[in-house]
């Protein structure tokens, strides 16, 4: 479904991803996993057509995506959740999550946000409230929601744990084992390796700009260099 | 000081008051977009006078035809805005693509100079007849379309940001460009649409006000001025704002005549401006403030 | 008593976002708050270094009351602070980042240091001298000159530490360091923490790493829906229902 | 070497005048440190601390009519009137800028434009003083002792080596603390806040400081014309102000310097165009800013980052 | 030298453009005459035009500019109080200049530089006065003025002459040079039911100040200074200007002997419907008198201030000048034009008082 063949990307004329390779098939679940820096966030925007690609292809569904502006891609049925939230602030809940299936997905905006409801029910408690005034926690369940209710065909979630609560993390990943269940192709970014490894089939490990390995959960278990080089062990 | 001066101090505040608010709404409509308040916006309202007057005064088109044309043509030229300045912005800040309609607005205001001279261009009232006499005061036929107008701008504006998902769309676009964007939005058609709606509407105020003020193509800074005023008053990026701070800088305009040597009129208003923000940081009805930094559009 | 929190309560609009908090941090010791996402955490640390005033209760360190104060006069009394979205200066290089922190130790006003006259010139070099310091025990030494804006998540978090040490805090509140970084960030991070006591830096953390909690804090307190739920020892909030239900979850007990 | 060139420079300054001739080259290049001295001030209060104005003009206004009035109705010598027209908007500015620099972007925007109107309001009514829109008439040059300047080349050894000593004042503010406790409050009140920097305080101190700027720029013009009158203090006048420091650079006092004599010239070098010198400068403000966002500093910093980089190339070759 | 310079410090944009332009429109026309007529003792007249954009720092830096390119004259800024700017460098210059104000203290400022080639406003409001009190029979007079120079230094001189005339000004607003409306200020003036009110300013504000006045249902007659008698004010003010007097310098009905040779350039080019206004023949005037004090002076610069000054009886479009070492007026009372405004046209109604 989803095949990322040599890209760079660059900013001010210098390599932050320095060709990366990888394939994703429909329906599987890969990780993105790496240090600070190791430009996983930068993938992901080249994918999503945030950052442009100085070189390399990115195939999507058959036809290269990487001259396509965001939006196009998007409406391709590419849902990327941001590193840093980017909440629309000023807005209400409800009106994030509308927006999110603005130009995707075959549900009505009401059954959509009951979906969405029933996976992340503090989201409904807070519906009419400012997006903005929410807690760091509340704000990411927002912007998952806000992906998902617009059934995306590829699901790009840049570090979804970050900042929720040990049961949120729960919930979502378990909302996340649903929809991969479901048949939902996800590309995940997250900084911790375990939840990664024990949630994705397969993991791409990047060092600086470069991919450094590529394998199942259980062949990078068993690589103790690769972990202790680019993983750590807290 | 009679009832009947009293309102038609009330009355004449009113009619500015209206007037600022229309430019003022043309300025929302961008801000809500892109958070950039276009300081070109007087000048689409001077283009739309000098021009419907041309139309009208010197070429005896019918009202309605100038109207339209004028209107089209106003927003054209918002497009060529967008097309030729505003979307070539790849870095920078909010400010600078301010910076950059100061600059649109000396280049329009000195085209519309050389093309039709310093003089002050004008046309009849929409309705030809005596002023409404209402207690004793005087008001005049343009100045009930100017008010009627507005009123229903507002409104249009007001729904069309609330619940249309063309609106929601453009207010998405102002927070987060590049959310905006992974939600499948094209921000820069956004920002486009922006530009002409708001040209438009500047030429509709052009169109409306000129039988009261008359079209010079120096006016549109000083409009510009007065509708970022009436914004600020009311709160950036509010539809009711630019109406509540519009239609309140008039009437504080006008009380100030009544009380003081009317060369001090605008500062008084102002000081009453001031004086509002300092106690209310966002303006009456509560506006937002722009974001910092801004993307690529 | 290092820093006492009395009875505070926070109130927006019909929401309490803290209500009756109350509970003490002891002197050089490290301390974790934790709760629920939206449970009041952050609003709590607004109250303490200044940026929230309380609806209600007080906050004092050192047995003086600095609830009230304005964010500027708590941390000149020695508080120090990171923020959960990172606050930093991205036309700044790290060093001058850093720089930063120690504001409050530089003397001789505007124009003293304009000219760099005496005790503005000394303490100038002072500042120099900690940041240097403090960069080089977060690891950023070798990017000193570096603008701050290319940096990654990881390291702004690291950086506005630094910043934070810089200014010789007592009491350093940390928002959620740990988040974004990946484990050897976080043991990295841990490590840094743990010198803190023993330069004479009270810690009071918030974080949601509960691993990397119950390893460095000494004492916990527990928010949920803006109420203290649980105050104690790692190993006693662990095994805590109350506090399984609210917030750890199955996977973490 | 940087002393050298130093000497050089000094050198260059001492002989220009003299190479020169022309007194109208000359009393532009005195117009243009005139606005040097306030475009600095204005990159300190917008480049640096982030706080945007657009009533500088009311400043520069204060201290061209305290310093004109002072010396026109008391016989004050000038050299004291521009202490006091320093301090006069100074201290106005202190006075206002605690209440009205908590407010942000156009908020902000709007409120000092406001200010500037309203001053520009004073100037035209309270006739009484300041002769309204007839103006200060008859104002007295700079003298110190019996020695007046009241020449173009007097006028610009004064004003020149003022904005000299103002650019390298600023240039040591910026890189003091006190600059880094500015730029941080620019990116993040909540930061410089949360490390003990009073931003109220700080905010309001730039701000007088950048008023007082104008106020000596203010008396500067009005000893060197001779006559004053409300028409030069218009919001026209802060907007083309901050249009210089943007068109040279925002963030860099460089920029602001490039941006003041390139403001002082341009109209002089284009004036064949007449009317159609709007265009012209309208289409350079522009054309620049959507390349290159932090103007002619920032285009000569990418040029000098492109250069290096090839020669860093030429060197990597070489090697191989 | 094959020609003589002649700086020309006018504003051609700005708030008080759509008098510079007419104005050196004229200075043109006059330029090309007198050149094709064989230029001054065989010379041509070389124009240096440089536009003030209505700002006096710039008219000030204009003239600094235009003394320096060794000119014989300097014809001056629009602006009263751009003239006031540039006395000082006129003074130093020692560059005479004819300037177009009515503004009464460009010629009390002991700068023997400065010629006035128009009527001063201490005549122009003695007529406007003596006509209300005489012809129009008013007790009293309201005032509507601008706030620049030109309106109040008017203004000051209408309510010392009123007063003296036993008429008193029952009520007197100040609008803002530029202001889109001015009812408001109206509806207070009308309140104190004068019986003649005269309105003194220039630019599109006099417009939209004719048209208020007659939403509001003003009855009373308008005296309307030269500002007023522009073209584009007039047909700016549609049917609000119809009956409205005016004090100026030209009866565009009425071409008198010195404005024969400019009419017939302005119809050629125009049509034979163009007005000739004040606006199209001080500028004209002006650079003919330039051209008469170099005349003069025998083609010497030292000598041009003494040139202007032999300048007498001389006949031109606004009117017969005479200058002296002590009057710099150029043109007194008896130039001055009553005229009014019929189905859109001015029409002279008196010719001195
Ligand atoms: N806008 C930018 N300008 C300059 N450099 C950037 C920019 N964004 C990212 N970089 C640099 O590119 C590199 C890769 O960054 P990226 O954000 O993709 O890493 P990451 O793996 O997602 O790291 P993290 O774990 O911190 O999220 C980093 O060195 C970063 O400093
Ligand atoms: N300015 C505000 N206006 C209204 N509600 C607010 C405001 N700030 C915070 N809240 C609400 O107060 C509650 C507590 O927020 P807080 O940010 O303190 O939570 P937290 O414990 O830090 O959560 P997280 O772990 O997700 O960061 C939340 O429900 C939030 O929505
Ligand atoms: C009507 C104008 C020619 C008068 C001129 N504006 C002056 O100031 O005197
Ligand atoms: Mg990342
Ligand atoms: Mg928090």
């Amino acid at each position: 479904m989803l095949s990322v063949r040599q890209i760079e990307v660059r900013y001010e004329g210098i390599a932050a991803v320095r060709g990366i390779s990888f394939d994703l098939a429909a329906g599987e679940c890969l990780a993105l996993i790496g240090p600070n820096g190791a430009g996983k966030s930068s993938t992901l925007r080249a994918i999503s057509g945030l950052a442009r690609v100085s070189s390399g292809a990115i195939m999507f569904s058959g036809s290269d995506i990487s001259g396509l502006r965001a939006h196009q891609i998007a409406r391709l049925g590419i849902a990327h959740v941001p590193e840093g939230r980017h909440i629309f602030g000023p807005m209400t809940v409800e009106d994030n999550l509308l927006l999110g299936r603005q130009r995707m997905g075959d549900l009505s905006p009401s059954q959509g946000l009951e979906m969405v409801y029933d996976i992340l029910p503090k989201l409904q408690e807070r519906r009419g409230q400012q997006a903005g005034s929410l807690s760091g926690g509340e704000q990411q369940m927002v912007v998952i929601g806000r992906a998902i209710i617009g059934q995306p065909k590829l699901l790009m979630l840049d570090e979804p744990s970050m900042g929720l609560a040990p049961q949120i993390v729960d919930t979502v990943f378990e909302l996340l084992g649903k929809l991969r269940s479901a048949g939902q192709t996800i590309l995940l970014v997250e900084q911790n390796a375990e939840l990664a490894m024990d949630f994705a089939q397969r993991c791409v490990v990047l060092g600086v700009g470069e991919v450094q390995l590529t394998g199942t959960s259980a062949e990078l278990r068993s690589r103790q260099d690769i972990i202790d080089a680019y993983l750590g062990t807290f | 000081m009679d009832a009947a001066q009293l309102l038609q101090f009330a009355i004449s505040g009113l009619t500015v008051g209206a007037i600022y608010a229309l430019v003022g709404l043309g300025f929302n409509l961008i801000f809500n977009a892109t958070d950039v308040i276009n300081f070109a916006q007087g000048e689409f309202v001077m283009l739309g006078g000098i021009l419907a007057s041309i139309a009208i005064g010197q070429w005896h088109w019918p009202m309605w035809l100038a109207i339209l044309t004028t209107i089209a043509a106003v927003g054209l030229v918002g497009a060529l805005v967008d097309f030729g300045a505003v979307s070539r912005v790849r870095r920078g800040s909010v400010m600078t693509i301010v910076m950059i309609t100061l600059g649109v607005s000396v280049m329009i205001k000195t085209a519309a100079l050389l093309w039709v001279g310093p003089n002050p261009l004008y046309f009849d009232p929409f309705t030809a007849g005596p002023p409404l006499r209402i207690f004793g005061a005087v008001v005049q036929l343009q100045a009930l379309w100017v008010i009627g107008t507005g009123a229903v701008v507002m409104a249009g504006l007001g729904l069309f940001f609330s619940r249309s998902a063309l609106g929601r769309e453009m207010l998405a676009c102002a927070i987060d460009r590049e959310a905006a964007y992974l939600m499948g939005i094209d921000v820069r058609r956004m920002v486009r649409i922006s530009f002409v709606l708001s040209a438009a509407l500047g030429a509709l105020a052009g169109v409306l006000i000129t039988p009261l003020t008359n079209a010079t193509y120096d006016q549109g800074f000083t409009l510009a001025l007065k509708g970022f005023a009436a914004s600020a008053l009311g709160g950036f990026g509010r539809s009711g704002s630019a109406i509540v701070g519009g239609l309140a800088l008039g009437l504080i305009e006008a009380a100030s005549v009544v009380v003081m040597p009317s060369g001090w009129k605008d500062s008084v208003a102002l000081l009453v401006l001031i004086l509002v923000l300092v106690v209310k940081p966002s303006g009456l009805l509560g506006g937002r403030a722009e974001r910092r930094h801004t993307q690529a559009l | 008593m290092k820093l006492a929190i009395e009875d505070i309560g926070v109130r927006f609009g019909g929401l309490w976002a803290n209500r009756n908090v109350s509970f003490g941090v002891q002197e050089g010791s490290i301390s974790a708050l934790i709760g629920p996402n939206g449970a009041g955490k952050t609003t709590l640390f607004n109250v303490v270094s200044g940026f929230q005033a309380p609806t209600q209760g007080k906050v004092s360190l050192d047995g003086e009351v600095i609830s009230g104060l304005r964010p500027e006069k708590v941390a000149l009394r020695g508080i120090g602070r990171t923020f959960q979205l990172p606050e930093i200066c991205h036309d700044l290089t790290l060093l001058e980042n850093v720089m930063v922190g120690a504001y409050r130790h530089i003397r001789g006003g505007i124009f003293g240091q304009m000219l760099g006259l005496g005790p503005a010139a000394k303490t100038e070099r002072e500042a120099r001298e900690s940041a240097e310091s403090e960069l080089e025990r977060a690891g950023l030494a070798k990017q000193r000159n570096q603008s701050a804006r290319a940096l990654p998540l990881g390291q702004v978090r690291l950086l506005e530490i630094a910043r934070a040490l810089a200014s010789q805090p007592s009491l350093l509140l940390l928002d959620e360091s740990a988040s974004g970084l990946n484990a050897r960030e976080v043991e990295n991070l841990a490590h840094l923490i743990r010198q803190l006591p023993a330069r004479g830096v009270t810690v009071l953390l918030i974080e949601h790493n509960v691993r990397f909690v119950m390893q460095l804090a000494e004492q916990i307190a527990v928010l949920d829906h803006g109420q203290l739920l649980s105050v104690g020892t790692p190993a006693e909030i662990r095994n805590d229902e109350s506090v399984i239900t609210a917030y750890l979850g199955r996977r973490h007990h | 070497m940087q002393r050298s060139l130093v000497a050089l420079l000094m050198l260059a300054w001492l002989i220009l005048p003299g190479l020169l001739g022309s007194n109208s080259t000359l009393s532009l290049l005195v117009f243009a440190a005139i606005n040097l001295v306030q475009v600095i001030g204005l990159s300190l209060l917008f480049g640096f601390a982030g706080q945007i104005s657009l009533g500088q003009a009311g400043f520069y206004g204060i201290g061209a009519y305290v310093s004109s009035l002072l010396a026109t109705r008391l016989g004050v010598p000038p050299a004291l009137g521009i202490i006091a027209a320093a301090l006069a908007p100074a201290f106005l500015a202190y006075l206002i800028g605690r209440p009205i620099l908590r407010l942000r972007g156009y908020y902000l925007a709007m409120v000092t434009a406001g200010t500037g109107l309203i001053l520009h309001t004073v100037f035209v009514e309270w006739g009484g003083l300041t002769g309204g829109y007839s103006g200060v008439a008859g104002i007295p040059p700079i003298a110190v002792g019996s020695f007046a300047f009241d020449t173009p080349r007097s006028m610009f050894y004064l004003t020149t080596g003022f904005a000299i000593l103002i650019l390298f004042l600023a240039h040591r503010m910026v890189k003091s603390s006190y600059g880094r406790a500015m730029r941080t409050t620019r990116e993040s009140e909540a930061a410089a806040r949360s490390v003990g920097i009073d931003v109220s305080r700080l905010k309001t101190e730039v701000f007088a400081v950048s008023a007082g700027l104008s106020g000596i720029a203010g008396a500067l013009y009005a000893h060197y014309i001779g006559y004053i009158s409300p028409e030069t203090f218009t919001i026209d006048t802060s907007i083309n102000l901050l249009l210089a420091l943007v068109i040279g650079g925002v963030g860099s006092l460089w920029g602001g310097a490039i941006g003041a004599v390139l403001l002082t010239f341009l109209p002089e070098w284009l004036h064949q165009l007449q009317n159609a010198y709007g265009i012209v400068f309208g289409a350079l403000v522009i054309v620049l800013l959507t390349i290159e966002p932090d103007g002619i500093v920032g285009i000569v910093k990418r040029l000098a980052e492109t250069w290096r980089r090839r020669g860093n190339q030429k060197l990597d070759e070489r090697t191989v | 030298e094959d020609s003589y310079k002649i700086g020309v410090s006018e504003p051609l944009s700005g708030a008080a453009s759509s008098l510079g332009v007419p104005v050196v429109d004229s200075i043109k026309a006059a330029a090309e005459v007198i050149n094709a007529n064989g230029g001054v003792d065989g010379r041509k007249i070389q124009l240096v035009i440089r536009d003030d954009q209505s700002r006096p720092d710039i008219a000030v830096q204009n003239f600094r500019r235009l003394s320096e390119e060794g000119v014989y004259a300097m014809i001056g800024p629009n602006q009263g109080s751009n003239t006031l700017a540039v006395s000082a460098i006129v003074k130093q210059a020692k560059v005479p200049t004819c300037a177009f104000n009515n503004t009464i203290a460009i010629t009390k400022q002991n700068n023997p530089y400065i010629f006035r080639c128009q009527t001063s406003d201490a005549d122009n409001v003695k007529a406007a006065l003596l006509f209300a009190h005489d012809k129009l029979k008013a007790k009293n007079i309201g005032v509507l003025y601008t706030s620049d120079a030109y309106g109040s230094d008017a203004y000051a001189a209408l309510q010392k002459e009123a007063e003296a005339m036993g008429m008193p000004v029952v009520g007197a607003e100040k609008v803002n040079y530029g202001a889109t409306d001015t009812t408001a200020e109206w509806t207070k003036l009308l309140a104190t039911k004068p019986d003649v009110v005269i309105l003194w300013g220039s630019g599109s504000t006099m417009s939209i100040a004719l048209r208020n006045a007659s939403q509001l249902g003003n009855t009373a007659p308008i005296i309307g200074a030269q500002g007023v008698a522009a073209s584009a004010i007039i047909e700016g003010a549609g049917a609000a200007a119809e009956g409205i007097y005016m004090v100026t310098l030209t009866a565009p009905d009425q071409v008198t002997e010195g404005q024969k040779d400019l009419a017939k350039i302005y119809k050629e080019k125009n049509g034979d419907d163009y007005q000739l206004t004040i606006y199209d023949t001080i500028g004209w005037d002006a650079l003919h008198l330039v051209a008469k004090a170099i005349e003069n002076a025998g083609g010497d610069r030292e000598k041009m201030l003494e040139g202007f000054e032999k300048i007498s009886n001389y006949q031109l479009a606004a009117g017969t000048y005479t200058y002296t070492s002590d009057n710099h007026e150029g043109l007194g009372v008896d130039s001055v034009w009553i005229v009014q405004v019929k189905d859109g046209r001015m029409i002279g109604v008196q010719h001195g008082l």
